[in-house]
């Protein structure tokens, strides 16, 4: 029971990204109808958008000891933080934090770079094929990915966490079953709020304001939009605007989970298109409910006792319930008559 | 275009010397590839095997515009079957090839009829989860037959029941041979030329023959095609299971000049791999994708592999002080970048020139007024069958 | 079959192209192993010799691919008489002169194995072929390291496997043309019993993740017997994915399994991950069965260690080498190391060093890079004065055999490269094994021409 | 596109009559992919006229108004649209409706997901804006009564209700009423009836496409007859009406 419930948690934390990668993925398709390879890129540079914001502030002066000499005989260097020299205490505050607080300066820039793509690229697509789509963004992935590999190397770089959540929390314990029988660590848990709080931010954007009203009128039914004097091609680039920092937050966290490095984006952009198609091209609950069932899915089928029945299916069990899917309700679970079917 | 064409063997005109043409320029690649740094067998090999996958998956993606993101799923089919031909039965290629062709045929119908129930995006997710679903099993609970990350290879105890019939085990592991005669790496290299032209020759009838024009048919228009009674799943799945098997040659050619076989083959960045060079050298043109494969396979190989030391070699004519400067900023598109100007090019190619390079010979063609007709099945852009 | 030609110098190439076209495009059959001036694959001809390093530089081993390129570039200068000659002076018995090898400017080029084998023996294919290669070295992952062995061995090009870890690398898998400087999985868990009972006891119950290949796979065996000769028990091991990065699905059941130890048999940065996030569910400060949890990493480096950070405190597992051992040839090789790249050697680095060296060294003494000779020189050669004390490479498997080390991640590093403290050393005698129980061929040592 | 006549916006169509007609279609040509839907349609409409667009099924009535309102199917390839002197040809959709052209599609288009209100308050977002929400809900109560429910779950006639008060909610000049009564109830096609009069009498512009020929040529002034995507008369309401001969052979009533 509680190997089940850890499993279950896992699943959330899991999908949780899942389910922010594929939001993104699903305003992008839903209002622009733009099928983005290099969604998963965006995911990727939210993440090294932490990366720099941490290397930035421990940029350090080195100074060489004149006395002292390393353990291969070299000269002794001295590194100091110049956040620390600047900043003293708040310094370390700034270092400490530095993952939760690169969110501040991901969201001006994944919003930037999402416009650009928007204006640059994406913008002359729109009525060019889905499989022109595909290939533009896809050209776009790999050249977000080398860049950032030319800039910081192919090795992941790990983001230390805040002190403070490090560990596991004592999950058991709220539930009542006695201390130390099920632990969860912080950090997973922060993660599956923090999406959990971008998922309901999102939504309430959209059920609140009148961007909002727009932008659900214009997924549905794009050219009533028109007919109502609605420019929607203005909103797309805001849009994209959008999904580009949904992606990037969902990057921005995950790193003190797995150190990112160039590919992450690749390695996520295949599950993230498989999450989409699971829970209906173009709708939002859809993405939403298919993140994290797979999350869950994912989870459960690494355990050992349902490997020992069926053996391998941890590692094909979200490219197996895309298949099933598709083949039996084709429009997945959420899915909209017409979306993606002429 | 002969449409008409009455025997196997006849052809037109243009298609004849195009044949001709491409043969000279594929047997002589050791001589004009020589300047160019990459006239060595391995990579010669390459040339011709991927000119293969490329011809293969163009021939669905080309002529019905169904885009399969898992074409790499075939390819490590071929490789895994040729090796284990290799394995149990003899060291010769020919049965290897058949039973690669045959095995990733069936693989192709397998997953083609699953696939081909949907179009659009949703065959290209079906055909990358099925790529996925077989690479991750290859690596994994399928280990004893792929020799999982190791990758599947020959060794001294196989038990090569056809080979041992004839003679006794020799020392040391035993290399593909041809009848008894043991390839060399540049016999190997003609072996692939000569079966890359045996492929470009069938590609070409297919592009000629009725079949062909119906496969553009349900490019243009699949539902008109459904009202006007023609069965087009039939057709699309017939050009899915060939596209599959010349993937699957291609793996076996790949384990015929280096008996190994890896499940990354099957990962799908190698089937994006194939996409780009279709999209590159001109989609739905027959020589195209041939080109896009030798221009990917050249980068990756050659251009990938220049360095500071060569590129300063190259700039030495630029000044002193601004040398470094060109150098340090052309790095980053060569050796480890070069994955950089590739989705560079390949982002221009979709954008600028939806035809690929093909169509840039065309438009450079149209440029100095020679206004010759377009090359037989030149299709300007990539359209998915929605 | 006659002797297998297999490809033709690259010289000749435009000469043997051409033939091929007037054989009207037919495989050149013409062309008969007389043609050839040459006996062996890549005969050096000029006045430089180059070896070939085939290192990954993406992929889970990344770091320690970059490593080891480092130390070959180091390697190539101390041969050819350059910087300070690092373990040069201490190595015994040497013939190396610092003069380049056999009168010849020692060369090199690289390549990025991608931690994939394919990409691994293309690489080597083009150094072979394009570059005329007279050794391969390089590794870093098992299953890369024996797909490029295979395809040396085939080629006729000595390969010296730098860090390759797995059992079957001079185990089933071993070849005539193949030698291995770094120890094994068996090694480890012979060397690593001990104190691990002495640690905790031999009432524990282990649960394994273990790295889907070859090198997880023999050292979860390893593992297993070693611990189980304790008194340990095992729960059925569990095989993740190469690569996987984010393990906590695997981890998660580990919390309810009964497990009091979780032996971590992975690497690189699949080690780093594993580690960081089992440390993140809490299970080193955990209470089972009434006993602290523990965690173990057969095999562990510098750099692994640094990755990990504080996770990897306390943690057991073994070594090849290690840039605080105190010999005249470890501080030669650290200080040469850590003066041209500001950072100590990681066991990466120093085995390929030490291989590079002692090929070339083979070379001098065999008068030739003719590999049948240079196979001779190594096998059954007994050295010293490169960091691990008396070492004998065997002649029945390639393998080397010297002492173990036994390391544990330190509690309060002084600097921070400080990461291991040296706890134990298994003798050479106790890690040397019967080569049968391995099974494998090396095959035969007939030149080829490559 | 490219072959659009716009290269001198300036110039007016030729063909108009003495009096400036206030929305002129001249010579329009629209295609759905390859297939050529309207083949050269030319008509004038009156400020404050109601005009009648007839013909049998595939005759191109619909594509006609999609066309007018610059939706991207079918696509406009030559032609003038004029209105009220401003050139509706070279408009893209969402301009024409701010220009003043109002479509109210043949399947109303109630947008899924949105409440009643929200369906109406869309039509607000864009600039040129008419009646206000109260002043609609005033008019038709049973929507107001129904505001929180999703669009798409009201019957027939109210999302035709919903249709036409979301349009009335936008700044008119022209509206283009398609099928209004289709798949309704006699009762509900008389209650509909009776909106689209109030409509008349507000002196609103209008062209109204119905199966149901008696009962749009009863509200028209005047009538256009297509006859596969072609003009094929153009006369008053009740000419049409007295004609058999031309209701026979053109509309099959």
């Amino acid at each position: 029971m509680n190997a089940i419930l850890a499993q279950l948690l896992n699943g959330l934390d899991k999908g949780g990204a899942y389910a922010l990668i594929a939001l993104g993925l699903t305003l992008v398709f839903g209002t622009l109808g733009v099928v983005n390879f290099a969604h998963g890129a965006l995911f990727m540079l939210g993440a090294f958008c932490a990366v720099a914001f941490r290397q930035l502030i421990t940029l350090e002066t080195v100074t060489l000891d004149p006395e002292k000499l390393s353990p291969w005989g070299a000269p002794l260097e001295i590194r100091t933080p110049l956040a620390q020299s600047w900043f003293g205490d708040f310094g370390g505050v700034l270092i400490e934090y530095s993952v939760p607080l690169s969110i501040l300066l991901a969201i001006p820039v994944m919003a930037i770079i999402g416009i650009a793509m928007e204006r640059g690229i994406i913008k002359h697509f729109y009525k060019r094929s889905h499989a022109e789509q595909i290939l533009v963004t896809f050209g776009l992935a790999i050249v977000l990915q080398e860049l950032v590999k030319a800039i910081f190397g192919a090795n992941p770089i790990s983001q230390p966490m805040p002190s403070v959540l490090r560990g596991a929390a004592d999950v058991g314990m709220w539930l009542g079953m006695g201390p130390n029988v099920l632990t969860y660590p912080w950090w997973r848990l922060t993660y599956f709020l923090f999406a959990t709080a971008i998922i309901g931010g999102v939504f309430a954007f959209l059920r609140f304001t009148t961007f909002g009203l727009v932008v659900r009128a214009g997924m549905a039914d794009r050219e009533t939009v028109g007919l109502l004097g609605i420019n929607i091609a203005r909103r797309f680039t805001i849009m994209f605007g959008l999904a580009a920092v949904v992606a990037g937050l969902a990057g921005v966290m995950y790193t003190p989970l797995v150190p990112p490095n160039y590919h992450l984006g690749m390695d996520f952009l295949v599950l993230s298109f498989v999450v989409v198609v699971v829970g209906g091209m173009g709708s939002l609950p859809g993405a939403v409910a298919a993140g994290f069932l797979l999350g869950i899915l994912q989870s459960f089928a690494s355990m050992t006792e349902i490997k020992s029945i069926l053996p391998g299916i941890d590692q094909i069990i979200v490219y197996l319930t895309a298949v099933i899917v598709l083949l039996v309700r084709p429009r997945g679970l959420f899915g909209r008559r017409g979306v993606m079917e002429s | 275009m002969n449409a008409t064409a009455k025997t196997l063997f006849s052809m037109s005109r243009r298609d004849l010397i195009t044949l001709v043409i491409f043969a000279l320029v594929v047997l002589a690649m050791p001589i004009w590839l020589s300047p160019l740094g990459a006239a060595y067998p391995g990579l010669m090999q390459k040339f011709a095997i991927y000119a293969i996958f490329a011809l293969g998956f163009n021939i669905l993606f080309g002529l019905t515009g169904y885009l399969s993101f898992g074409h790499a799923a075939f390819l490590g089919v071929g490789s895994y079957t040729a090796v284990w031909s290799f394995k149990l039965l003899s060291m010769d290629v020919i049965p290897a090839i058949i039973f690669a062709v045959i095995l990733s045929g069936i693989f192709a119908v397998a997953i083609g009829y699953l696939s081909l129930r949907r179009t659009g995006i949703y065959f290209s997710i079906l055909t990358l989860a099925f790529a996925q679903m077989s690479y991750n099993l290859a690596y994994s609970v399928l280990t004893p037959i792929t020799n999982g990350e190791t990758s599947l290879q020959l060794s001294l105890r196989d038990p090569r029941v056809l080979d041992l019939a004839f003679g006794p085990r020799e020392p040391g592991l035993p290399s593909a041979s041809l009848f008894g005669h043991t390839f060399s790496g540049l016999e190997a290299f003609y072996f692939c030329a000569v079966v890359l032209l045996l492929a470009f020759f069938i590609a070409q009838k297919i592009f000629s023959s009725p079949f062909g024009m119906m496969l553009r048919a349900i490019k243009s228009n699949q539902t008109r095609m459904n009202y006007a009674g023609f069965n087009t799943r039939s057709y699309a799945m017939t050009a899915f299971v060939i596209s599959g098997m010349y993937a699957g040659l291609a793996g076996a050619l790949l384990a015929i000049t280096d008996p190994l076989a890896g499940a990354e083959r099957m990962q799908w960045t190698a089937s994006g791999e194939v996409v780009l060079m279709t999209i590159l050298g001109g989609v739905g043109t027959l020589i195209g994708p041939v080109i896009g494969a030798w221009l990917i396979k050249y980068f990756e190989n050659i251009f990938s592999a220049f360095n500071d030391t060569a590129l300063t070699h190259f700039f030495g004519f630029v000044p002193d002080g601004l040398r470094e400067v060109v150098v340090a900023i052309s790095s980053k598109f060569v050796g480890e970048g070069w994955q950089l100007t590739l989705g560079l090019l390949f982002v221009l190619v979709v954008m600028f020139l939806p035809g690929g390079i093909m169509e840039g010979v065309r438009r450079i063609r149209g440029l100095f007024g020679s206004g010759r007709t377009p090359q037989t099945g030149a299709v300007s852009r990539p359209q998915a069958a929605e | 079959m006659t002797k297998s030609l297999k490809g033709i110098k690259r010289r000749t190439l435009v000469k043997s192209g051409l033939a091929g076209i007037l054989a009207t495009g037919v495989a050149p059959l013409v062309l008969t192993r007389g043609t050839y001036a040459q006996e062996y694959c890549n005969a050096p001809t000029g006045d430089t010799v180059t070896l070939g390093f085939n290192v990954p530089l993406t992929g889970p081993y990344a770091d320690e691919g970059a490593d080891e390129q480092r130390a070959f570039e180091l390697a190539v200068e101390h041969l050819n008489g350059e910087g300070d000659g690092g373990m040069l002076p201490t190595y015994t018995p040497s013939v190396l002169t610092g003069q380049g090898v056999l009168g010849k400017k020692v060369a090199f080029v690289t390549g990025d194995t991608q931690t994939k084998a394919d990409a691994a023996r293309d690489s080597a294919r083009r150094m072979i072929e394009r570059d005329g290669v007279v050794m391969v070295s390089g590794g870093s992952s098992s299953g890369v390291a024996i797909a490029v062995q295979g395809l040396c061995q085939e080629m006729g090009v000595i390969f010296m496997a730098a860090l390759t870890h797995s059992n079957d690398t001079t185990g089933k898998d071993k070849k005539r043309y193949g030698f291995r400087h770094f120890f094994n999985a068996y090694q480890t868990g012979v060397a690593i019993g001990p104190s691990l009972g002495k640690a905790y006891g031999n009432d524990r119950v282990a649960y394994h993740l273990t790295s889907d290949y070859t090198w997880g796979w023999t050292t979860e065996e390893s593992m297993i017997a070693s611990t189980e000769k304790l008194g340990w028990k095992t729960i059925t091991p569990v095989r993740t994915p190469v690569g996987a990065g984010d393990f906590s699905q695997y981890i998660t059941p580990v919390l309810n399994s009964g497990a009091d130890v979780l032996i971590l048999n992975h690497y690189g940065f699949d080690m780093v991950n594993s580690l960081t996030q089992a440390v993140q569910f809490g299970l080193k400060d955990k209470m089972v069965n009434g006993k602290q949890f523990e965690i173990v990493v057969p095999l562990v480096s510098d750099l692994m260690a640094k990755g990990a950070g504080p996770a990897m405190k306390g943690i057991y597992g073994t070594s090849n080498w290690d840039w605080q051992l105190e010999d005249a040839a470890s501080q030669a090789f650290t200080k040469s190391f850590g003066a041209k790249y500001g950072q100590p050697p990681s066991q990466a680095a120093h085995t390929a060093y030490v291989q590079t060296l002692l090929y070339a060294d083979a070379c001098e003494r065999a008068g030739t890079f003719y590999p049948p000779e240079v196979i001779k020189q190594l096998e059954g050669f007994e050295f010293d004065g490169l960091g691990n004390g008396p070492t004998l490479y065997r002649a029945a498997d390639h393998q080397c055999f010297k002492d173990v080390l036994v390391v544990q991640g330190k509690e309060t590093p002084s600097n921070p490269f400080d990461l291991l403290d040296h706890v134990d050393t298994a003798s050479r005698e106790s890690v040397t094994y019967d080569p049968a129980i391995f099974g494998g061929e090396l095959g035969p040592d007939t030149a080829a021409m490559c | 596109m490219s072959t659009l006549a716009m290269d001198n916006p300036a110039t007016k169509p030729t063909g108009q009559s003495a009096e400036k007609p206030f929305f002129i279609c001249h010579d329009i040509h629209a295609y759905y992919g390859e297939s050529y839907v309207v083949q050269g349609v030319n008509f004038e409409v009156r400020h404050g006229e109601v005009l009648a667009l007839l013909g049998r099924n595939g005759a191109g009535k619909t594509s006609t108004l999609r066309t007018i309102a610059r939706l991207d199917n079918p696509a406009l390839q030559r032609g003038e649209i004029w209105l009220d002197g401003q050139p509706v040809h070279a408009m893209k959709s969402f301009e024409a409706a701010r220009t003043g052209i109002q479509l109210v599609p043949e399947d109303r288009r109630i947008i899924q997901g949105l409440t009643v209100e929200e369906n109406l308050t869309l039509a607000q977002v864009a600039p040129g804006v008419g009646w206000d929400l109260d002043r609609v809900f005033g008019h038709f109560p049973r929507l107001a009564e129904r505001r929180r429910q999703e669009g798409t779950t009201l019957s027939g006639g109210e999302q035709q209700m919903l249709a036409i008060a979301r349009a009335m909610m936008r700044n008119i000049k022209l509206l283009l009423l398609d099928e209004p009564y289709e798949g309704l109830a006699p009762v509900i096609v008389h209650e509909i009836e009776g909106i689209v009069n109030e409509i008349k009498a507000l002196g609103i512009t209008t062209i109204i496409v119905e199966q149901n020929a008696v009962a749009a040529l009863r509200l028209a002034d005047r009538a256009v007859i297509l006859d596969t995507g072609e003009v094929a008369f153009t006369g008053t309401a009740n000419e049409v009406l007295d004609n058999a001969e031309l209701r026979q052979q053109y509309l099959a009533i």
